[in-house]
């Protein structure tokens, strides 16, 4: 049972990542990480579930809070972003060229 | 007799005193009000005089003790003492030093006498008396020191003092570069002393350095460290008293004032190589090979030097190379092992070369620092004192008997002969009858014939009695300084000699009368011809000559300067730029260079990755765990 | 007087220094603390110079357990051959103090900092506690390098960083090595240098060692071919800096030869002596070569400091009680008379504006005072008998004939590269003709000339009695000698059936 | 039975939810197929009787967070002819796959190791609001109230993004 959800979890956590590194839409990319989160939090309280401890819940908890503020901040630079380039192309930011 | 004595060490320290005195006086008055010249020249006479009276009292000391134990010391103070190494600040006088000490102190006094009127009116005379000063103290350490390393400090004292003096007119370029090259050449020759101490403190030093103990365990040297040491002390000599090949500093070193030419590079402190060899006797006894690379060094630079002052026109010049010559003569004696001869000829030419150049020294004052001996001629109305004192002086120098330079001079080539060296002893004859025709050739061409430059010779005048008077004590002595060393087929008994015996390591070789006819009458000879062939050539309205072939060959003095120019000078500052140049920023940066390239080159190659898209990063990351995720399942199993 | 003499002297001018830096004080109070402070540490000096007793073994040892888990102690101590080093430092220091009185308040503290590290690696008797006096040194020489040098003096700081680091580096390295090295054979830590001496190193790796030290100190010092950082920062670097640097910091990369690697490494410090000789002697000639071709003062006698230097590592290589004896005197001398050498030039700088030769002339006629003095000091320099020069240089040359003519012949040449450079400077600096710039050269002022004179009195007394500082260094240098010719007669017999061939084990006469 | 067959349910929603959030190319419909995957989520919270989470997922992240990216999707007001031009998306997500592939595949033999029967709730209350509740104000308090700095910060630093030229008007 517990190795089976753990299982969705890394379904979950693959495709997040895949979704990362293959798509170019900010949002996509934006929304990709937020599944990762979710996979992990789904593994945190799998955990505790094994572990019978209530630590893992507590973790999610504090996952989602802190999801929750990097939404409000991405988001304000996604706003930024667009309003600026008007694009939604991850391409188009390369502030990080050497 | 008591052998430790105290007042030793006060002979140099007295003019050194005053060469303190006389420099804090000059460098604290001379951009202020500058002090009265007089009251300089009384500071600066006040130490040699000293000296020359204490040195007396040196000799006179020595001469009351018995023959064989005629030796005073002084050991001052540890110098420096590492190891077996022990050096002290010791003083030693036996005959040979005291002999020394008694001549350099009486010209060094002349001199200094003469100094004050010939310095007239330069606003330097504190500085010039002051390097003065501090030459007679560094002299008398050499003459003075009971080891060699004591000696070094005077060697390379008078050294300094030399540089100084020649530079003295420093606001002339070519001056100061007079200077230099005597210092330079005469540290090539200091390298060979260095060496030499070192050669042989490693042989036989660790019994005691001083001349003593070295005297007492020269016999354990073997013949190859010997030979070693002999030729590097001899380079030291080379460099000091102008030898064949660091002759050439000499010429220049007239550049100095006439009273230092004098002083110093021609009575005392070009002779302080044949003294130093003479020092060293015990050892040169021992290698008769060193000996005969002595000889034949110092037999070729007397022909050398003669070749050249026949055609020099500068009457300093010609005193010059006449100088480098007869310390040929000096080397010819001592290098066939007849110390006291060379000796004697250091003595006897300290006189007569001091009063040439004097001499030459009060012409130059009169004719207003003309040198040329072709703007001369026919002064010897005009400075009668002067032609007088100095036709003394080249008959000493041009060997004419009875004059001190006949004397000592045949003493040598008798030497020569007598221990077989047939060639040397055809070479110094030869020289000798070129030293009188060189010697004869300047005399008359400046006191003779017709002046050659009205104007100059109407201004001219006689020197003052404080120049004079030194010329005529001088030219007693070279009157009368060689029948000091009369030898026994003159009637004499040979007192120099005798003298000098203790101190020397030296056989007086027995040979028949017939020799020592042939010898004195080659001499003669000699003499007669030279001074023939000069009063032929310029007794009577001379021309200043055009030179060529061979003749313009030696005016040139043979390219050798401009040899050592090329061959060293040259390469030496090319070699020197090329590093600062080329090596420098190219080669020996390289390292430097080359870590900071490598840095570069390699953050360009890695700016490749440097995409600046946020995904790729984020692929590069994922890419390298899932190779980490590839290794790791490898060690899972 | 008190037992914690030494950790005043260390600390002291660096608690100043820091206090200085962290504090808004002016430039006036900042150079009163660094003249008080650097008169305090000489005061203390001469006390330590007195109160020495002439014997090989440390003296004023302070030893405090630090990291107690590896065997590092807070460990001090002077024997003859650092008193001199430290000597020379509080000697000449107070006279930057005096000399230049406008600078920023960051040189005199960094000035101050810089003495308590140099005096630290002088006094230190473990070696980690060396490395990080030695890494502090190095720290301030940056940032007055860097801040109040000449116009490239971004290129000649990091040209010295570069160098410096990689020969710590090397040195970290080697310190470790040992301190292993000694943990296997004893079975305890400890970087006691007193200790190391009894340590077997033998293979490969100890070479290495042996070699990460030399560099590390071939690169202070500097040996040829590792000099090229220093003309760019002699030049580039404000007086100061470049006087602290030739006249004391370098010394103590010659110091730390003698101190760590001669009994630490003695075998292969025997074995490589031959070829270090010749790195010491080519140096010499090389640098003094290129000496005579510059066109600016101070790159001038930065080439001259490290000919000599070279010299005087040379005596160390030569593994006989005269030649180290006359090095480490010459360290002495060389300080003082190097040290002013710089000091004059940068009067030179501040009243003529400028360093290149041909710009001056005629100076000796404008200023007597100042010019007898130069003269001293580079007579010194050039090894003059009857200044301090001369007995360093002598001994050495003594010693190096010893052990192998050749190397004694070459360095024997010392005597003439030395006037060819220097003479010729002082012609067209001192002599010739004035030009319009040096026309208005004024002597040196009462202040400075004071300032000078006893430096220039001790150089001359140095040359004419130089016993009493001898007997101080004799007895180390003759322990030490003692220590390497052991190890030497040791391999010897060693490799007798082994190998015979090795020609660098010492040539011997005796 | 019924949690399996739940189970299965919930899994094969979220995973195709998932799989639409990266196929889809317009991020509206991504989101709204993301939605798919993040109420399937809640829907296995509460069959692992993490009660209080179930609650908050549906709630915060399905409800709060969800809604306000939709809503910025739709504030954006994005066109067809906004969107990056992804030619070969496709190509892109099967190199991606094979990228991530062995992450995956060690992940899951990692999970071999564990034991694999179904772990009884032995803990009174497991997963009840009160017990968590305890838990998070007892040995969590500490960190709970940095991340409630961290909303803070974050709030601010939204407000600075976003509101720039509002401000500087």
């Amino acid at each position: 049972m517990i190795q089976s959800y753990l299982t969705v979890s890394i379904l979950l956590f693959c495709i997040g990542i895949v979704g990362v590194i293959s798509r170019r839409n900010v949002f996509t990319v934006f929304m990709s990480i937020e599944l990762m989160l979710n996979a992990a939090n789904l593994a945190f309280v799998t955990f505790a579930r094994l572990h019978q401890t209530m630590d893992g819940h507590v973790l999610a908890l504090i996952v989602m809070a802190v999801a929750a503020a990097e939404a409000g901040l991405a988001l304000a630079v996604v706003i930024l972003l667009h309003k600026h380039k008007g694009q939604l192309d991850t391409n188009v930011f390369s502030l990080l060229k050497g | 007799m008591e052998h430790n004595v105290t007042f030793l060490g006060y002979i140099p320290l007295l003019p050194l005193i005053g060469a303190a005195v006389l420099g804090f006086l000059h460098i604290g008055t001379c951009n202020r009000k500058p002090l009265n010249e007089k009251l300089y020249g009384l500071i600066a006479c006040v130490g040699p005089v000293l000296a020359f009276v204490l040195a007396l009292r040196v000799f006179l000391t020595l001469k009351g003790m018995p023959e064989e134990a005629r030796y005073l010391s002084q050991k001052a103070f540890t110098w420096f003492q590492v190891g077996e190494l022990d050096i002290t600040m010791g003083f030693l006088a036996d005959p040979l030093s005291s002999l020394m000490l008694v001549f350099v102190t009486l010209i060094g006094s002349l001199i200094h006498i003469y100094s004050i009127g010939y310095m007239e009116g330069d606003k330097n005379i504190g500085k010039f008396f002051a390097y003065l000063n501090l030459f007679v103290g560094s002299m008398l350490i050499l003459v003075l020191g009971d080891n060699p390393v004591v000696m070094f400090v005077g060697w390379e004292g008078v050294g300094l003092c030399s540089y100084l003096l020649i530079s003295f007119y420093s606001e002339e370029t070519n001056n100061v570069l007079a200077g230099n090259k005597a210092f330079i050449v005469n540290r090539i020759g200091d390298l060979g002393f260095v060496l030499g101490m070192a050669f042989l403190f490693w042989a036989i030093g660790a019994g005691g350095f001083d001349f003593f103990s070295l005297k007492a365990n020269a016999h354990s040297l073997t013949p190859g460290i010997a030979l070693a040491v002999c030729l590097l002390l001899f380079v030291g000599a080379t460099g000091k008293s102008a030898q064949i090949p660091l002759y050439v500093w000499l010429p220049d070193a007239m550049a100095g004032p006439t009273p230092v030419s004098a002083l110093i590079h021609a009575a005392t402190m070009v002779t302080a190589g044949v003294y130093m060899v003479a020092r060293f006797s015990f050892i040169y006894a021992h290698v008769p090979v060193a000996g005969e690379i002595v000889a034949w060094i110092g037999i070729l630079t007397a022909l050398l030097a003669a070749i050249f002052a026949m055609f020099q026109d500068d009457i300093k010049k010609i005193l010059a190379y006449s100088t480098v010559s007869q310390l040929g003569y000096m080397f010819a004696g001592v290098g066939v092992a007849a110390y006291s001869a060379g000796i004697f000829h250091v003595f006897t030419h300290a006189f007569f070369k001091a009063l040439l150049f004097l001499g030459a020294g009060a012409i130059i004052y009169a004719m207003h620092h003309e040198q040329n001996i072709w703007k001369m001629g026919g002064l010897k109305n005009k400075m009668p004192k002067t032609y007088i004192t100095m036709l003394i002086g080249a008959l000493a120098l041009a060997g004419c008997p009875p004059f001190a330079g006949f004397f000592s001079k045949d003493e040598i080539l008798f030497s020569t002969l007598a221990t077989g060296h047939y060639g040397i002893w055809a070479i110094g004859v030869l020289v000798a009858g070129m030293t009188a025709f060189y010697t004869f050739r300047m005399i008359f061409v400046v006191f003779h014939g017709e002046p050659r430059d009205q104007e100059a010779y109407d201004h001219c005048h006689e020197a003052p009695a404080v120049m004079t008077v030194p010329l005529i004590i001088l030219a007693v002595g070279a009157l009368f300084a060689g029948f000091l060393n009369l030898p026994a087929i003159f009637g004499g008994n040979q007192l120099v000699s005798h003298w000098l015996a203790p101190s020397l390591v030296e056989h007086h070789p027995h040979v028949s009368i017939f020799i020592e006819i042939i010898a004195i009458g080659a001499s003669v000879a000699a003499f007669v011809v030279g001074i023939r062939i000069a009063y032929k050539r310029f007794a009577v309205g001379a021309e200043e000559p055009q030179f060529s072939g061979f003749c313009k060959f030696a005016y040139h003095k043979f390219y050798i300067d401009e040899l050592y120019d090329g061959v060293f000078v040259q390469p030496y500052k090319k070699i020197g730029n090329a590093i600062r140049k080329t090596i420098e920023p190219s080669v020996t940066d390289a390292p430097v260079t080359l870590a900071s390239k490598l840095y570069m080159v390699i953050g360009t190659a890695f700016k490749v990755f440097q995409v600046g898209y946020v995904r790729v990063y984020a692929i590069y990351m994922i890419v390298g765990l899932s190779l980490m995720s590839l290794l790791l399942s490898q060690s899972l199993n | 007087m008190f037992e914690h003499v030494l950790s005043v002297m260390i600390f002291l001018p660096i608690v100043a220094g820091l206090i200085l830096l962290l504090t808004p004080a002016g430039k006036g109070i900042a150079r009163l603390t660094g003249l008080v402070i650097s008169f305090a540490s000489l005061i203390l000096g001469l006390d330590i110079f007195f109160k020495f007793k002439e014997q090989a073994a440390l003296q004023f040892v302070e030893n405090v357990a630090w990291i107690p888990a590896w065997g590092i102690n807070y460990h001090l101590g002077l024997d003859g051959i650092s008193l001199f080093v430290l000597l020379a430092g509080a000697i000449l220091l107070p006279m930057v103090y005096i000399l230049f009185s406008t600078k920023e308040k960051g040189y005199y503290a960094n000035l101050l900092i810089v003495q308590g590290a140099m005096a630290g690696a002088l006094c230190a008797a473990d070696m980690v506690l060396f490395y990080i006096f030695w890494e502090i040194m190095l720290l301030p020489i940056f940032f007055m390098l860097g801040l109040y040098g000449g116009e490239n003096r971004i290129k000649a700081t990091l040209k010295i960083t570069i160098y410096t680091i990689a020969g710590s580096l090397l040195m970290l390295a080697s310190i470790i090595y040992v301190g292993v090295t000694y943990h296997a054979q004893f079975g305890e830590w400890n970087f006691a240098i007193s200790q190391m001496s009894q340590l077997q190193l033998a293979g490969p790796v100890a070479v290495l060692a042996f070699f990460g030290f030399m560099i590390a100190f071939a690169i202070k010092i500097p040996l040829f071919p590792f000099h090229t950082w220093l003309p760019d920062a002699y030049t580039e670097a404000p007086t100061a800096t470049t006087f602290v640097l030739s006249a004391i910091m370098a010394k103590i990369g010659v110091y730390a030869v003698i101190r760590f690697v001669v009994p630490v490494f003695d075998g292969e410090f025997a074995r490589f002596a031959l070829l270090l000789a010749y790195s010491g002697v080519i140096g010499m000639m090389y640098c003094g070569i290129t000496a005579i071709a510059q066109k600016d003062i101070k790159r001038m006698l930065a080439f001259s400091s490290a000919s000599h230097m070279g010299i005087i590592a040379l005596g160390v290589f030569c593994l006989n009680v005269q030649a180290l004896t006359g090095s480490i005197y010459q360290i002495v001398a060389h300080a003082t008379s190097t040290g002013v050498l710089f000091l004059f030039v940068g009067i030179i700088e501040d009243k003529m504006k400028t360093r290149q030769i041909k710009d001056l002339g005629g100076i000796a006629y404008k200023a007597p005072v100042f010019a007898f003095f130069f003269a001293v000091a580079m007579l010194a320099s050039v090894g003059l008998p009857g200044t301090s020069g001369f007995i360093g240089e002598f001994l050495i040359i003594l010693g190096a004939i010893k052990f192998n003519v050749v190397i004694g012949v070459l360095a024997g040449t010392t005597l003439i590269i030395g006037v060819c450079y220097m003479l010729w400077m002082f012609q067209r600096v001192f002599f010739e003709k004035t030009n319009d710039r040096t026309e208005g050269f004024t002597d040196l002022s009462i202040k400075e000339g004071l300032t000078f004179l006893p430096v220039i009195v001790l150089i001359v007394v140095m040359g004419l009695y130089p016993q009493p500082f001898l007997s101080k260094i004799e007895p180390a240098a003759q322990q030490l000698i003692a220590s390497v010719t052991k190890a030497d007669s040791m391999q010897i017999a060693q490799s007798t059936h082994a190998q015979q061939s090795d020609g660098h084990t010492v040539e011997k006469k005796n | 039975m019924l949690t399996d067959g739940l189970f299965i349910l919930f899994t094969v929603f979220a995973v195709t939810g998932a799989a639409g959030l990266v196929l889809f190319k317009h991020p509206m419909n991504g989101a709204m197929s993301f939605l798919v995957t993040l109420i399937s989520l809640a829907g296995l919270y509460a069959l692992l009787s993490a009660k209080l989470i179930f609650a908050i997922q549906l709630m915060v992240y399905a409800g709060a967070i969800m809604s306000f990216i939709i809503f910025v999707i739709m504030f954006l007001n994005i066109q067809e002819e906004d969107l990056p031009i992804e030619e070969g998306r496709f190509k892109y997500l099967i190199g991606g796959v094979i990228i991530v592939a062995p992450i995956g595949l060690f992940l899951s033999r990692v999970i071999k190791s564990f034991p694999g029967a179904d772990a009884i709730i032995t803990v009174e209350g497991f997963g009840e609001i009160k017990e968590v509740g305890l838990l998070l104000f007892r040995e969590w308090l500490l960190r709970f109230e940095i991340v409630s700095i961290l909303l803070l910060v974050s709030l601010v630093g939204a407000v600075v993004l976003a509101g720039t030229r509002r401000i500087a008007k």
